[in-house]
């Protein structure tokens, strides 16, 4: 596969690795946050971590837009879906992941909620059309690169002037969170492998205040196993250099300002939202959009009075942790016995793009099987 | 997170802004909207059913090339 | 009595009634296509001659959804599944039966292009369909066809094949290509329509295991990797015998079109449904000439030996993966579906 | 692997995914009440000894509704049902396969009741379960839960019974009480309840035709009138042999309750469903004999001959009515529902 | 069971029998019309025709309520089952009626129309009140019988203004049906067996001025086979004797004025339509029953604004005629062959009541089985 | 036409003007609202879930006496 196989050759991997080995200073640590799931699961999934130098360590970071959702959200979709006679469409990633109380998308479906699993923002409006004596909400979430999407569907649900269909918008956006994460000091990081896809929207000039203010070392990198490891290797540069600037080592699909038009789609139909909580940052101002008002005709939260719901955090669960960068799955009590992604407590251990379900999945026994 | 593959782009509609596009023998529709340009024969990152960007080849090249050259030094040490 | 309409009728209520309505379709359609004497006989059950020796008995339930798909229909693979679970104990199958579960208001023209195909899949296989039965439930309390078909089958003499007889250092062989008929599903499946020339593998693998048991009468395990894949065959098999499995992604056979559409929907083929391949685990000094004579069976054409069993107490299946690093492949978790991160 | 939640659980999708999810559910399910050493060996197929002789298979999908009422459930129904129509060939049954098609949402609560209610009529029965699949569909496209069970069991040497071999003279026996089962269904169906101490017959005949077997060996046929009740039966065993027959309704035994409740909505109990009665046809020569060896059978006291074979070349079931005419007993038409005219 | 063993008793009935055979005059034939399809199905479910001197003929009337509904009438309510989202509750003696071009509601039903069966008039009430967002059409035939209930379900909607539910009324009216079939002649019959359970309701007066007018001896017979049977022998001796009057044999469940409260109720909820088309008897002035403008709230032909719906005969089936008396059901083409009770051309197939399906469930192979 | 049994008065329930009948064993809940009477112990016809009217136990008795007397000439014959 043309673009794909170029970066996942190991020969290429191990010369970069060995470059890694070579220019790591020895009498320090480099505490690399991957910001994003698509870092984690890469590194996991082709064990990245062997070929790293045992003072180069990998801090998973909050990239994984549902491991932040918080759990009220999905339970406010769980209520509407089962208070009234609505289609709720979903991408089938937040199926598993936990609500209140051990609920969950994929139980209230079982349950009897008429939940349906879309692959695309498209396939939401489809439904609408065809059923159009149901009402439609679509459960949208995602970071940045899944919002232009979802811009597009309410922009041909207004020009079609469709009264089923709504959103129940959770888009958030990426800087901000990075910049809470800078900011808290927490996670004690020397710099970080920033988002590869949100890139190719929002551009790399994007990260420059946040790296700036915070004297961050921040290098753009592809989701290939080639890219994470050419990726590190620059940081590990900045960071001997002692210099912090936004590198872009993902430069095939990512330029210096992003996908203008698909910007100005977003800009056309969202909205700052003032405040948002995410899972684990807690409430972030200006860190999410709101459908404008010029659109409310397709806000759920609008069309169906959603009130705000907060549920209590799930007892020993340390996802908060992990997705700011504090702790490691493993450090975790409940992981790999209560917590396993058949029966996931944290949305962590949902998705394979959460570090607990990557650390379960590829790394639990890694002990074992490198020994 | 935003899981993106890049593909092919086969054929455009560009009255519905769509294209048809392949990975390895799989084809799929898939919206160009958030596209300024795009032609035939051009990859896209492929996400939730939406191309979001063109891969640049010269860009692409370059960090090839680095690679090919990373190579060459290693099969001459 | 006057015959089903099969070009425009739907199934009703009646038909599963157990009265004329039950007795004329079951005549006309199943008896008809299955055509065979022991099915003629009309009792509730069929009765035939066996010798003495060891037997088996297997059952699945097919639900599949959609019910026709590229490279086959529920009808084809409820034969293949089924034939396939009897042959791997190593037993030459005998006998199906089919038990039809109709959802009111399927059309009869569907139920019989599936009943063609399970006929004509039962006469490829030489297996007959020798007893059934047929419900009939309201609207909306099924899904057009089930069907769930059980057969049975004798084991040759000397032939001992289990799961839990895979031994550290065996071989473990693969029969090929894996992910085509859970690729050629998604692709036919409403909301995710994609383009592919991929069929379903599903086919009946009892002639390749005669001709596997033949030069190598000590294979220890075979199974089909059906539901969850090989990922989850592997973990099932490292399980029952209590060891572990060392398999190389370079080595698993891969069409270049299954792995484009797992990329492109965020699966992973070692997790997607096979309905014509086989894990086999066999002693390594006999893996090489077992190999060879699969790769003369037009089934097997690319098998290939994948890894080898492993002392693991942990039983973990682990990978060596193209890139070159290593991974545990775990069973699957939940469902497998189409993921956008 | 924590186990499901059999308390407040219920059954989702991954349940039948073929990973993780579904390997628990199999293990504390079905393979901890089933509890058997065939199916914890964990195949996807059971093996098992057998000596030469002739054999049969049966298969019937079990989709009642509701799935629990008075005097049994889908599950002992569905090992009982099956353990019948191996034992109506005379044979003894061996083992059961049972493949469940489970619907998104069903209460594990339930789904366990269920399981154990078949768990205790295959120990019961002393015949095993042995393998098993487990299928998920979506809500909305099952009822809850079918259980397809499949039997095999072996014919002793001597022994010939068949629909076919009916002929002009042979007694016609009825074990018992028609339609309980059918009444205690309906007594139970939603919309239509009403209050009855009938409970279903739902009950395994193969102990009852092994003795039968002992003292009369030239039975002709065995069956068991389920769907389609007693009338269907001889409709279906007249056709197959190419007789008629001649039955005495006032011979025919019939539970008050069972007639009061055809006689409230408009039905013939002739027709209604039976889950633990057969009808054996047999020489006149033996029917004395017979009728007397299963009068001690706690499942057969009520036997009565209900009438005789006829050479009827149109093959029609005939009645003497209590009242002294004369009538046909049809093939049951479309369904039997309750009526208000 | 009290009050049916006692008239299912078979020595009274050969000693009835007995006196109708002493009883007739062997120079003269005697042919009965039994009005009721419950007398038909009598006759053939017990063999009451074996008992029977051979003058003495049965001849089928038009007493069957799903026998005489047009097929235009189960159109319609096809159509509305199709056409909106409505619930259609309907007795299960209905669903295998043909409409027109083999359509019925129970293929429609398969189809996928929400077509429910019910045992009693009021549980397509209870239908409607659990499903409050749905419409629910009640289907209502019968004779006066069943109308009692009709109404009573109607006024207790009504007392609960529930705006879910509506009833599509076929009921029609006995008398009419047997003053047409007097009025034509065709029949050319000597006497009636009068209904046995409308009688109840409506009383044996009801019978008077028709009975009057045509000459025409009348018993009201009871269901039971030793009922017809003393029924039967009542009307020879009125023939024998020359007279024509309305008798009560069924005087344990039958009055001279019937139920006066349950009139009462059908006169508070309906008026009488003045044309209404009946299978067989075409169409017969003040025959049938429409809800009164009070309880127009009530009506599905006016809530759903219903259209007359014609459809053409089924080629070949004489069920007119068998309903008239005119034919019997040997005497049609189909029978038996093309038409039979799986794949009912005619509805006098359908119903157990029905002329043609006792012939053929009970009688088809009388010659064979009695020689 | 008209499927209607006779089945006796159980239970009443004059709030909600139902019964409950039993017909050998065999109960059922009906509605009396048709009927003006009825009390425990007697016998109605049970049609569509209600009930249409009461037997009237005394003409029954005099249609069986009838039956009865005729058996008895039979006998005597
Ligand atoms: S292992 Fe589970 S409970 Fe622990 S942090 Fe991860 S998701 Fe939360
Ligand atoms: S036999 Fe059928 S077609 Fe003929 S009159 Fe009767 S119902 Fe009509
Ligand atoms: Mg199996
Ligand atoms: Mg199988
Ligand atoms: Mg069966
Ligand atoms: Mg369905
Ligand atoms: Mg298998
Ligand atoms: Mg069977
Ligand atoms: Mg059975
Ligand atoms: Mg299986
Ligand atoms: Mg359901
Ligand atoms: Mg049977």
């Amino acid at each position: 596969m043309k673009y794909i196989d170029e970066f996942r050759d190991g020969d290429t991997a191990r010369l970069l690795a060995g470059l890694i080995h070579k220019e790591v200073s020895p009498d320090r640590n480099y505490r690399l946050m991957e910001f994003c799931g698509g870092h984690t699961h890469a590194i996991f999934r082709f064990g990245i971590v062997d070929l790293m130098p045992e003072n180069v360590r990998f801090v998973h970071g909050p990239g994984c837009p549902v491991c932040v959702l918080p759990a009220g959200r999905i339970e406010a979709a769980i209520r509407l879906a089962e208070s009234s006679d609505i289609i709720l469409c979903t991408y089938a990633d937040l199926m598993r992941v936990p609500a209140g109380k051990k609920d969950s998308l994929h139980k209230a479906r079982a349950r009897g909620a008429d939940i349906r699993m879309i692959y695309s923002a498209t396939d939401a409006l489809a439904i609408a059309q065809a059923n159009p004596e149901r009402q439609v909400v679509f459960f949208a979430i995602g970071f940045e690169t899944t919002t232009p999407p979802t811009a597009a569907v309410i922009r041909i649900a207004a020009a079609m002037a469709l009264t089923n269909f709504t959103v129940f918008c959770n888009h958030v956006l990426t800087p901000p969170a990075m910049a809470h994460i800078l900011a808290s000091g927490e996670a004690s990081i020397d710099g970080i492998l920033g988002p590869s896809h949100v890139s190719t929207i929002i551009g790399s000039q994007a990260y420059a205040d946040c790296c700036a203010q915070y004297r961050m070392p921040l290098v753009i990198a592809g989701f290939e196993p080639v890219d994470v490891i050419q990726s590190t290797l620059l940081l590990i540069r900045q960071i001997n250099e002692g210099i912090h600037r936004v590198e872009n080592q993902y430069t095939r699909a990512v330029s210096a300002s992003g996908n203008r038009k698909a910007k100005a789609l977003m800009d056309e139909i969202f909205e700052l939202r003032p405040r948002f909580e995410w899972r684990g940052l807690g409430e972030l101002p200006d860190s999410a959009l709101a459908i404008r008002h010029t659109y409310a005709a397709f806000d759920a939260e609008k069309r169906f009075h959603m009130a705000p719901v907060t549920t209590t955090d799930i007892k020993g669960c340390i996802c908060p942790a992990v997705l700011r960068g504090v702790s490691n799955p493993d450090e975790c009590k409940l992981f790999g016995t209560v917590c396993t992604p058949e029966e996931p407590k944290g949305a962590c251990m949902v998705s394979s793009e959460g570090a607990c379900a990557a650390y379960y999945s590829y790394g639990r026994f890694r002990a074992e099987v490198t020994s | 997170m935003c899981l993106a593959v890049p593909a092919r782009v086969e054929a455009l509609d560009e009255a519905t802004a769509m294209a048809v596009v392949s990975l390895d023998g799989i084809r799929k529709e898939v919206s160009t909207q958030l596209l300024e340009q795009v032609a035939i024969g051009d990859y896209v990152l492929i996400h939730v059913g939406f191309a979001l960007e063109r891969i640049d080849p010269v860009e692409a090249a370059k960090t090839l090339a680095l690679f090919a050259e990373l190579r060459a030094m290693d099969g001459n040490a | 009595m006057n015959n089903p309409d099969f070009k425009h009728g739907v199934i009703e209520m009646a038909h599963g009634s157990g009265g004329r309505t039950s007795a004329t379709l079951i005549e006309s359609l199943f008896v008809r296509h299955f055509d065979n004497p022991l099915l003629q006989q009309g009792n509730d059950q069929a009765a035939f001659a066996v010798t003495s020796g060891r037997m088996v008995i297997t059952t699945d339930a097919h639900v599949v959804s959609p019910l026709f798909f590229p490279g086959g229909d529920i009808g084809s693979l409820s034969v293949h599944g089924t034939i396939n679970d009897v042959a791997m104990a190593g037993a030459q199958p005998l006998y199906l039966s089919a038990a039809f579960i109709l959802e009111e208001g399927f059309p009869l023209a569907e139920l019989e292009r599936i009943v063609i195909s399970m006929a004509r899949a039962s006469r490829e296989t030489g297996i007959p369909v020798v007893t059934g039965d047929t419900k009939v439930v309201e609207r909306g309390k099924g899904d057009g066809v089930f069907i769930t078909t059980t057969g049975i089958g004798v084991i040759p003499d000397g032939i001992h094949i289990s799961g839990h007889l895979a031994r550290p250092g065996d071989a473990i062989i693969l029969s090929g290509y894996i992910g085509d008929h859970g690729t050629a599903i998604l692709s036919s499946r409403e909301g995710l329509e994609f383009g592919t020339t991929i069929t379903s593998d599903s086919a009946a693998l009892h002639t390749l295991v005669a001709a596997m048991i033949e030069v190598a009468p000590d294979i220890r395990c075979l199974r089909d990797p059906t539901r969850g894949g090989l990922a989850t065959t592997l973990n099932e098999l490292a399980r029952q015998s209590g060891v572990g499995m060392h398999i190389e992604e370079a080595a698993i056979p891969l069409r270049a079109e299954v792995r484009g559409a797992c990329e492109l929907l965020g699966l992973d083929p070692l997790y997607m449904a096979n309905e014509g391949k086989l894990v086999c685990i066999v002693p390594q000094q006999s893996a090489g000439r077992l190999l060879a004579r699969m790769h003369h069976h037009p089934l097997a054409r690319q098998a290939a030996i994948i890894g080898h069993v492993t002392s693991d107490e942990r039983n973990l299946v682990v990978m060596q993966t193209g890139f070159g690093g290593m991974r545990v492949v775990d069973w699957l978790a939940g469902e497998q579906l189409p993921r956008i991160c």
